[in-house]
């Protein structure tokens, strides 16, 4: 075992991996003990609330030890672990391989360490809930899983972790399943998913029929000889691998599971459906960053889905009442940031905002998860049926929870992207390269969307904590601020939103120092990537579209933020609404907004009835008609056969050797002749 | 010369011994012409070079299946009746003719065949040096304790069930 | 014509073999029919040790196998028989027919 | 020296057929009249005394008889088996002979004799397929007379034969195991003491294979039909057997086969347990033939007499040994003897097949070397496991006595067998 | 004590077979090494017969050779096989005689009656037993071959001697 002294010591010793397999392990245990104990200790709180995060913590401990050794090594290739061979069957050769390379130690460390906070939050807040045991064994299972995904060495593996995050995600976006809307929540997310599943299949059959192996290192290392560079083989794998990572990372167009997903528990809704399992499709395009490369077709797709799913959805989040609902489309919209920057090129860009992403989004979803969890505490106690997440029953809130109300306020200035908090680094460094790449549209549609996020999140936070409290008289007196096991996350969350941006600043910037260490700590792993895409004319113009350098779109972009922050807070702050029991549905623009563009009715007008009716046909003609009739058919043809032979049938031995004799002699003349 | 006199004398009492079994109306007539042909076959098998599937022909058929089937005929009493045993006469016109086509279809075969492929002259010294240097029982023992030892392990555990099976079919249920 | 032992064993199989699937068709009483197959597997036991000489002792091995599995049909099959002969009062093989459709 | 050929061969193995036919008719000649008067010594008589010097012409007499008396041929027999039954009884029993090794081998001008007559490359397993022949005779004897005492026998004939001839092949295992090999003449050289050779045991088999000899025996007793075994002719409940109906020479051939297959029975024991033609604590008569046809040993025309005097006295005593058993033991009842047979020999048999297994492997593994203390070994081995048979096993166990069968079957239900104490008798 | 039924009871659980052979071996080797046979030489050696043995049949005679039989036919009478056959006849005299006389030896179980209630004490069982013969009629020993016999009469067993002294 390596001492920590050492491990911070830089040595040119190559990077061996720590305790690698306990890493999945731990919280692997933990499911099973937790999934287990659900039988046995039915009442029990304690045990699940520290096995569950105790294993989570473990692994992150063992993450950052492992962290700590790869650092102090030499820059080196991927160090990939075989456990075991998983399938052997003709060329196929596929490995539990674990791939431990700097973009898959920064992923498990924010996935480990998001994780370790959020599972601390969740003793506080499902301390009341009956599932407290199956809770922590899913989410512990999560964790599992989504470490799978994140350390496979090859596409099997990846998509193990894949479909295992797929699944608990419905687990626990259907956790309450008593609640029907919840419960066919988790179904929606589950068959959305499998769209994009689907495109991840076969743009894993893909490569293997093109390479003859799934692992990530044969397969880059091959690709530029092996695939005409913009080539259709190349398009279609890197297209059906989007097509997976849209419907994982919820871009258009199959977000829609997203906001649905909101009806899981919030600390789950803050792991999953924003700090980790989302980011999955970024993390893939990342991963596979030398395919995108070669393709320029799908970059272009990438970075403009990814730019059209952050304005939509950030439009849409500017008329919704959930506060759950509008960080949903928050995320979405993030998202689209994401992949506009791993689209166009900018892959330590998007790794950097998911990183900061996930450190606000986590820090914004906990405290809704605290605002709700007051509110329904409050409700619950005059035995009121209102809707805790509505925010046009909250309002006011900052007296009565003052910290929820602090952290949450850095969160959404790291999310709107006011210097020096960790959504402005990352944010800004997306939309200038979005520019400084040329493009052009792109740029102007992520300002745009930059300035509507701000937008909403002061109307959250104003809706929220601000103005005249909503709740009601009866429930007023009950508010309280939450226990320290859910506000301590939220300060720890709060630091990493502030400092968590400081890991890359650029060289544009005045006054502030220039800091390189995630573009220097990523550079190996993004580095064949950017040749080939430097190679074919990728070059950055040190200037955005309309002219002017990045310090001086970074000072534009922050000061635009925060104006309108500030208009959006002044017009907002005086604004009085109805309490929800009350309100009316809004018309107009914002109607179509709230309505989310209708866009749920659309996909149920276009896909899913003509589906239906198609299926209906289906069922009436060819299952009933022809593979029923079919069947029948053959049974009574199998049955008249049958009769037939039954008249050969004499039960005397004579007879029947009497036919095998002709038979036998048959065969012999066959021969003879 | 010995060896042509020998085969002609085995085959012609496997033969005649075959016939006379089907011809027989006396089932132990017919089950004693069997075990002689059952012996001449296995002189066959020792003029063939299998000695030690002659010995165990002999052991295995006449010395206990044959003796089996004898114990069945006399615990049944089965060995006088003799008039229904026989089909009529068409069915017996039938069996002549299958039997003939059958046997005149293998011969014609046969004799199409190359005979070379039979008895390669290497071939045979190779199996004779095989049974020289371990003797006759010892060169099918190789074969049959290595590449056939599955085989060989799951043929006891036939017997064993073809044993029990036996015993449960044959026992008198209490009444 | 010149025959070698090899060829004039396997007509001798063949013939064998006629003569079993013969009494077969021709004998009513089970046990008899029972012997004509035990006379039809020994045809094929020495056509077996025929090519053994040409093919190697692997055939042999086969031969082996075909008495044990002779044995143990003798014991089944005639169990069967006492076991039906107590039930119909006799082998006849054509009143057998508890099996027909 | 070179083995014979071509015409020397043949010539040599006809005289041999001759010689080794004409010895064994001496033989079964002289053993009835051991048999008669063994039993008579036993009985406190003298036996046959009458004709010719001790009675010794009364064999003559004997044969003159079985073939002058008057042949009755019962009705209703068929006639082909009832003819055929004897030879068949016969017949086995001597050609039996055929692949005995009864002396050492002798030079002679045309190449080394081997005094065997027919070295047959599957050795014993001949002789287990001849022996499970003889039971044709009984049962043909059997079902032909169309008799119910002779159907009887005959049925009770066939299952004992059978029987026992598990029991009897699965004793020769050990020996098998031991030699390595099944031509005969190499089990008689693995008994002997040679410097060096691939499996000589130094001791005959009877030592380190007690057990199994003791079986073999017994089941070859059983085998032969001998007293106490003789169950197929049981005269006190079936008359005669399967020979009920037979008279004359017909009779007499079964006669002859009996004593035939006492005498094989006995040669095997010989051969197989008790060192064959080997002279005991004389090491001038190991001689022995390679397969490659060198020989070890010096062979000489006077040392193949004397070993075949050495095999001739063991064969002959084992013989006179079963007369005497014979005079001294009843028969069996027959529940008794199936009992002993599928019961008690196989399964012992079987244990004693994996512990001789499981001793020579471990004696293998110990790398002791083929020999003395090898056999040493296993003789104390085989010291235990007939103690263990003698005095732990065998409590009334092996063979029941009627009582106790009546008191198992009726179960305590059937009216319970109070044993009265002699005290209370009378 | 009536009514009561030996039973012997066989040791089951201490008898070994094996040890019991052995000893009924040893048992008969002794008697098989014995040197003192009980066999009798017999065409040789005759047996010492008893006088009261009862053998075949003589008729006494007068002393002029004369059967001493008076034809009264109770032999026939009383005996229990039936192998007597008498005619009597009377001479010129007026004594009665044997015209015939036969006895079937081969019918005849020698119980003696007929010596025993002979009034005359003609017919009687000798002291012989050795008549083989060649053919069955030999066996029908008439009158002349009666008293041509010469072995002695057996004795008759005698109430007031009970053990012939």
């Amino acid at each position: 075992m390596l001492s920590l002294p050492l491990l911070l010591q830089e040595t040119h010793a190559a990077y061996v991996p720590i305790l690698p397999a306990w890493i999945l392990l731990l919280p692997l245990i933990g499911a099973v003990v937790n999934g287990f104990g659900a039988f046995i200790w039915r009442g029990n709180k304690v045990i699940p609330g520290v096995v569950g995060p105790a294993a989570v913590i473990g692994a992150f401990a063992i993450v950052v030890v492992n962290f700590l050794a790869m650092r102090g090594a030499a820059p080196h290739d991927p160090t990939i672990v075989s456990l075991w061979t998983w399938m052997a069957a003709g060329d196929l050769r596929v490995g539990v391989d674990l791939q431990f390379d700097q973009l898959s130690m920064l992923m498990l460390l924010v996935v480990t360490g998001v994780s370790s906070v959020i599972h601390v939050y969740s003793i506080g807040y499902m301390r009341e809930d009956p599932g407290y045991s199956r809770y922590f064994a899913y989410l512990n299972l999560f964790v599992f899983f989504m470490l799978v995904l994140v350390l496979g060495a090859n596409f099997a593996i990846t998509f193990v972790g894949w479909e295992g995050v797929g699944l608990c995600s419905y687990l626990l976006i259907g956790f309450w399943y008593e609640n029907r809307e919840f419960a066919s929540a988790g179904k929606k997310a589950f068959i959305v998913n499998r769209i994009g599943d689907f495109g991840f299949l076969v743009a894993m059959f893909l490569v293997f029929v093109h390479f003859g192996t799934l692992n990530y290192e044969t397969v880059f290392a091959s690709a530029p000889a092996a695939l005409a560079y913009g080539g259709t083989v190349v398009t279609a794998i890197t297209l059906f691998l989007f097509l997976g990572c849209t419907g994982k990372s919820a871009q258009i167009p199959l977000y829609v599971w997203l906001p649905d997903a909101m009806a899981g528990p919030t600390p789950v809704s803050a792991l999953i459906h924003a700090a980790t399992m989302v980011t999955a499709g970024v993390y893939l395009v990342a991963r596979t960053s030398v395919l995108f490369a070669m393709a320029p077709v799908s970059q272009a797709v990438v970075a403009a889905v990814g730019a059209g799913t952050a304005l939509l959805a950030a439009t849409i989040a500017t008329q919704q009442y959930d506060i759950k609902k509008v960080l949903a489309y928050s995320t979405v919209s993030q998202l689209g940031y994401m992949f506009v920057a791993v689209g166009i090129g900018a892959y330590t860009a998007g790794i950097f905002h998911l990183m900061t992403h996930a450190f606000f989004k986590a820090l914004l979803f906990l405290g809704s998860g605290a605002v709700i969890h007051a509110m329904h505490h409050a409700y619950h106690e005059v035995q009121s049926h209102e809707d805790p997440n509505d925010m046009r029953n909250q309002g006011g809130l900052k007296g009565y929870m003052p910290i929820t109300f602090a952290t949450m306020w850095v969160g959404t200035l790291a999310i709107s992207g006011i210097i020096p908090f960790a959504g402005f680094f990352s944010k800004d460094e997306i939309i200038w390269y979005t520019g400084a790449y040329g493009y052009g549209i792109l740029w102007g549609i992520a300002l745009v969307a930059a300035l509507l996020t701000a937008g909403y999140m002061t109307r959250l936070m104003v809706m929220t904590f601000h103005g005249e409290n909503r709740t009601g008289a009866a429930a007023e007196p009950h508010l309280h601020e939450v226990p320290a096991v859910m506000w301590i996350p939220l300060a720890i969350l709060a630091v990493l939103s502030i400092v968590g941006g400081w890991v890359n600043i650029p060289d544009a910037l005045p006054v502030l120092p220039a800091v390189h260490a995630l573009h220097d700590w990523l550079h190996p792993v993004f580095e064949p990537a950017r040749g080939i895409l430097e190679a074919h004319g990728l070059h950055d113009a040190h200037s955005s579209p309309i002219g002017g350098g990045e310090a001086m779109w970074a000072g534009i972009s922050t000061v635009a933020a925060a104006v309108v922050i500030l208009l959006t807070f002044r017009a907002l702050v005086h604004r009085t609404w109805k309490p929800a029991a009350e309100a009316t549905d809004p018309t107009g623009l914002a109607g179509v907004l709230y309505n989310k563009w209708y866009v749920d009715e659309l996909y149920d007008r276009v896909i899913v009835l003509p589906l239906l009716a198609l299926w209906r046909g289906c069922w009436r003609i060819v299952d009933a008609g022809l593979i029923d009739g079919s069947i029948n058919g053959l049974a009574a043809g199998t049955r008249a056969v049958g009769w037939i032979g039954s008249l050969f049938q004499t039960g005397r031995v004579a007879t029947y050797m009497f036919y095998f004799v002709t038979g036998v002699l048959v065969i012999l003349a066959t021969f003879l002749l | 010369m010995m060896e042509a006199f020998f085969f002609l004398l085995f085959a012609v009492m496997a033969a005649g011994g075959a016939i006379m079994m089907i011809a027989s109306r006396n089932p132990v007539s017919s089950l004693m012409y069997l075990v002689l042909a059952f012996f001449a076959l296995s002189g066959i098998f020792v003029l063939l070079d299998a000695h030690f599937l002659a010995a165990v022909q002999v052991i295995v058929y006449a010395g206990a299946i044959m003796v089996l089937f004898l114990f069945v005929i006399m615990l049944l009493n089965l060995g006088h009746r003799e008039d229904i045993d026989m089909r009529g006469h068409l069915a017996r016109l039938v069996a002549l003719v299958a039997g003939s086509a059958l046997f005149a279809a293998v011969a014609a075969l046969v004799l199409r065949g190359d005979e070379s492929t039979l008895a390669s002259e290497e071939s045979r010294l190779a199996v004779e040096a095989m049974v020289r240097a371990r003797g006759a029982v010892g060169a099918l023992a190789e074969p049959l304790f290595t590449s056939y030892l599955v085989p060989f392990e799951l043929t006891s555990l036939l017997l064993l069930v073809a044993i029990v099976g036996a015993i449960v079919l044959a026992r008198r249920r209490a009444p | 014509m010149n025959l070698d032992i090899e060829s004039a064993s396997l007509i001798l199989s063949a013939f064998l073999f006629a003569v079993g699937t013969a009494g077969v068709l021709v004998r009513r009483n089970a046990i008899i029919v029972f012997m004509c197959v035990e006379l039809m597997l020994n045809a094929v036991n020495l056509s077996l040790i025929v090519f053994s000489r040409s093919l190697g002792l692997e055939a042999q091995v086969l031969v082996f196998f075909v008495m044990a599995v002779a044995a143990a049909e003798a014991a089944v099959g005639l169990a069967i028989i006492i076991a039906i002969f107590r039930h119909y009062e006799g082998v006849d093989v054509d009143r057998f027919n508890l099996l027909r459709w | 020296m070179e083995p014979m050929t071509g015409t020397a061969f043949v010539v040599a193995t006809t005289l041999k057929i001759l010689v080794f036919f004409v010895l064994l008719l001496v033989f079964v000649a002289l053993s009835t009249y051991f048999e008669r008067k063994i039993a008579g010594f036993i009985q406190d008589r003298s036996g046959p005394n009458r004709v010719g010097p001790l009675g010794l012409l009364q064999v003559a007499a004997d044969g003159l008889k079985f073939i002058l008396k008057e042949e009755v041929e019962p009705g209703g027999a068929n006639k082909k088996f009832f003819f055929l039954a004897p030879v068949l009884g016969l017949v086995p029993a001597t050609v039996l002979f055929a692949v005995m090794p009864f002396a050492s081998p002798v030079p002679t001008r045309w190449g080394m004799m081997e005094m065997i007559v027919a070295d047959v490359p599957v050795g014993f397993l001949y002789v287990l397929a001849i022996a499970s022949l003889g039971v044709y005779g009984i049962v043909m004897a059997g079902w032909a007379s169309n008799s119910k005492y002779s159907f009887l026998g005959g049925l009770r004939g066939s299952a004992q034969m059978v029987s026992y001839e598990v029991a009897l092949a699965m004793s020769l295992v050990p020996v098998l195991m031991l030699v390595g090999n099944v031509q005969m003449p190499e089990i008689v050289s693995a008994q002997q003491n040679f410097a060096a050779g691939p499996a000589e045991y130094g001791a005959w088999f009877f030592l380190p294979l007690m057990l199994t000899a003791f079986v073999f025996v017994v089941s070859g007793l059983a085998e032969t039909g001998r007293v106490p075994f003789d169950l197929a002719e049981a005269e006190g409940e079936l008359v005669g057997g399967f020979h009920t109906e037979y008279s004359s020479m017909k009779f007499g051939m079964f006669f002859l086969g009996e004593y035939a297959h006492l005498i094989t029975t006995a040669a095997l024991i010989t051969v197989f347990f008790l060192g064959g033609w080997d002279i005991p604590f004389w090491q001038g008569d190991n001689i022995r033939i390679l397969a490659d046809g060198t020989v070890i040993g010096e062979p000489t025309w006077w040392k193949t007499l004397l070993t075949f005097g050495a095999f001739g006295v063991k064969t002959l005593l084992l013989v006179l040994f079963f007369m005497w058993l014979r005079w001294t033991i009843p028969r069996f009842r027959y529940d008794q003897l199936m009992d002993l047979g599928w019961k008690v020999f196989i399964p012992i048999m079987m244990a004693y097949i994996m512990v001789m297994g499981l001793a020579m492997y471990l004696l293998d593994e110990a790398g002791v070397p083929v020999g003395l203390q090898y056999s040493g070994a296993l003789i104390v081995l085989n010291l235990i496991m007939m103690g263990i048979l003698i005095w732990v096993v065998d409590r009334g166990t092996i063979v029941k006595g009627a009582t106790s069968n009546t008191r198992r079957r009726a179960g305590g239900i059937r009216g319970r067998i109070t044993p009265t104490t002699p005290s209370e008798v009378d | 004590m009536p009514g009561s039924v030996k039973m012997v009871v066989r040791p089951e659980s201490s008898a070994s077979y094996v040890r019991a052979i052995t000893k009924g071996l040893g048992i008969t080797l002794k008697h098989m090494l014995e040197p003192n046979k009980a066999t009798q030489q017999y065409p040789d050696e005759k047996w010492e017969l008893s006088p009261r043995l009862r053998g075949t049949h003589r008729m006494a005679t007068h002393e002029d050779g004369r059967a001493k039989c008076v034809g009264c036919g109770l032999c026939p009478t009383v005996c229990p096989v039936n192998c007597i056959k008498l005619i009597p006849a009377e001479d010129e005299n007026g004594e009665r005689y044997a015209a015939v006389y036969e006895i079937d030896e081969f019918r005849c179980i020698f119980c003696g009656f007929c010596q025993e209630v002979c009034p005359v004490e003609a017919i009687h069982l000798g002291v012989h037993y050795e008549n083989a013969e060649y053919s069955r009629e030999r066996w029908v020993y008439d009158l002349e071959r009666l008293t041509e016999l010469d072995h002695p009469f057996t004795a008759l067993w005698d109430p007031f001697d009970p053990a012939s002294e």
